[in-house]
């Protein structure tokens, strides 16, 4: 299945952009797309292993199944205000 | 229920456009207005970058509204947060809160800009008078409180 | 020490003119507005009253926001308080405060109305709806705490 | 001696005037011009024996001495915001 993985500030750094798509076998977690990530090179050890994710717009456990087309945000820790 | 509005904008944010929706049904109005320093932890700061996750950050804005709504008594609740590059003494946030009770609207009020604080998706990068730049350390959000 | 001001006006009150007061070195401000209310203890009001001592209500304002930047750092502190006849939805209070902390500026925002209700002379009679007014049973204020 | 007495709300409507000229003996005290005030007749009773007041713009005690000159205000619970 195809997930889309967005990346904000320090993470986007890390991503070198805003969004990617990612395949992942069917029944894959948060925590699967995170592993999936990490193994991509170098550079990608910096994100976390346990990141604040967004699933569709809500804050949600890394355990959290996937579905196709989910909408997955990685959320460095904010700073707004 | 009054008119709530939660808003990320681009835009210069104008805080007494929200305290005009206050009314003669509430007698208390507060107007928070969050205004860029020009100094942070030793550090003379130039400017600010806010970066948003906006659709998430308008969402979760709301449930934010909706809690203090159902702890406190509130008429109209305004939150408007601006991203892209602010100067000093812009206006970063604004949130204006009515309340026929004044002990619930500084409640309210207070509860909205703590909350957003900790877990609205937007990010802060302080540009430097000496030229550097970088994130600020923030909070980290918790799944828990937005219903997953 | 900031540009304080406290004051006593029979004009009406421009609430937003007091937030521009804030500036790049405090990075929060809080305006409090308090606005004619049209009912009161279950009665229709149609009009405020208000009555002042207005040299001493502007001498006790000042003790208020003196005691407030003794507890809190705050930057300017701006107190507005209306008198004569005001309609509904008009502002007949406007307190700004603003400071490097959130948190400060709550506080002594807090404190300031707080204590104004308790201790300026200022004395409220309502106009209802049926033709009769009414002064409010109101606080009374003690000798201490004033200096004497 | 010649002390200013100030009325307001309520107490206003006592005295029927925004403020008196009172004469009292030298060394009188706030509650000797409350004394005084409340001998003067009927409608007086309403003034309580023991209101809030404020001599030259401060609150005082009712035991405070008064000298030539002061001014005296009488203030009825306060209901200002």
């Amino acid at each position: 299945m195809q997930i889309k993985a967005l990346f904000f500030a320090t993470y986007r750094d890390i991503a070198g952009a805003d969004e990617l798509e990612v395949q992942l076998p069917t029944g894959a977690s948060v925590d699967d797309l995170v592993a999936s990530l990490r193994s991509r090179g170098e550079g990608w050890q910096a994100l976390p292993e346990k990141p604040a994710v967004a699933v569709n717009l809500t804050y949600s456990k890394l355990a959290t199944a996937l579905s196709e087309g989910d909408e997955v945000a990685f959320i460095p820790p904010v700073s707004g205000g | 229920m009054a008119d709530d509005r939660c808003t990320i904008t681009g835009d210069p944010i104008d805080p007494c456009e929200l305290i005009a929706a206050a009314d003669g049904t509430d007698g208390a109005a507060l107007l928070f207005v969050g205004i860029v320093r020009d100094h942070n932890e030793g550090r003379e700061v130039g400017h600010l970058d806010y970066q948003a996750y906006p659709e998430m950050a308008e969402t979760v804005l709301r449930n934010i509204v909706a809690e203090a709504r159902s702890r406190w008594e509130t008429g109209a609740v305004s939150v408007i947060h601006r991203i892209g590059r602010l100067e000093i003494g812009e206006v970063s946030v604004a949130i204006a809160v009515s309340s026929p009770h004044r002990g619930d609207a500084y409640s309210a009020s207070r509860y909205v800009i703590e909350e957003l604080k900790k877990r609205v998706p937007i990010w802060k990068r302080e540009g430097y008078l000496d030229g550097e730049s970088e994130w600020l350390r923030g909070s980290t959000p918790q799944p828990i409180g937005e219903g997953s």
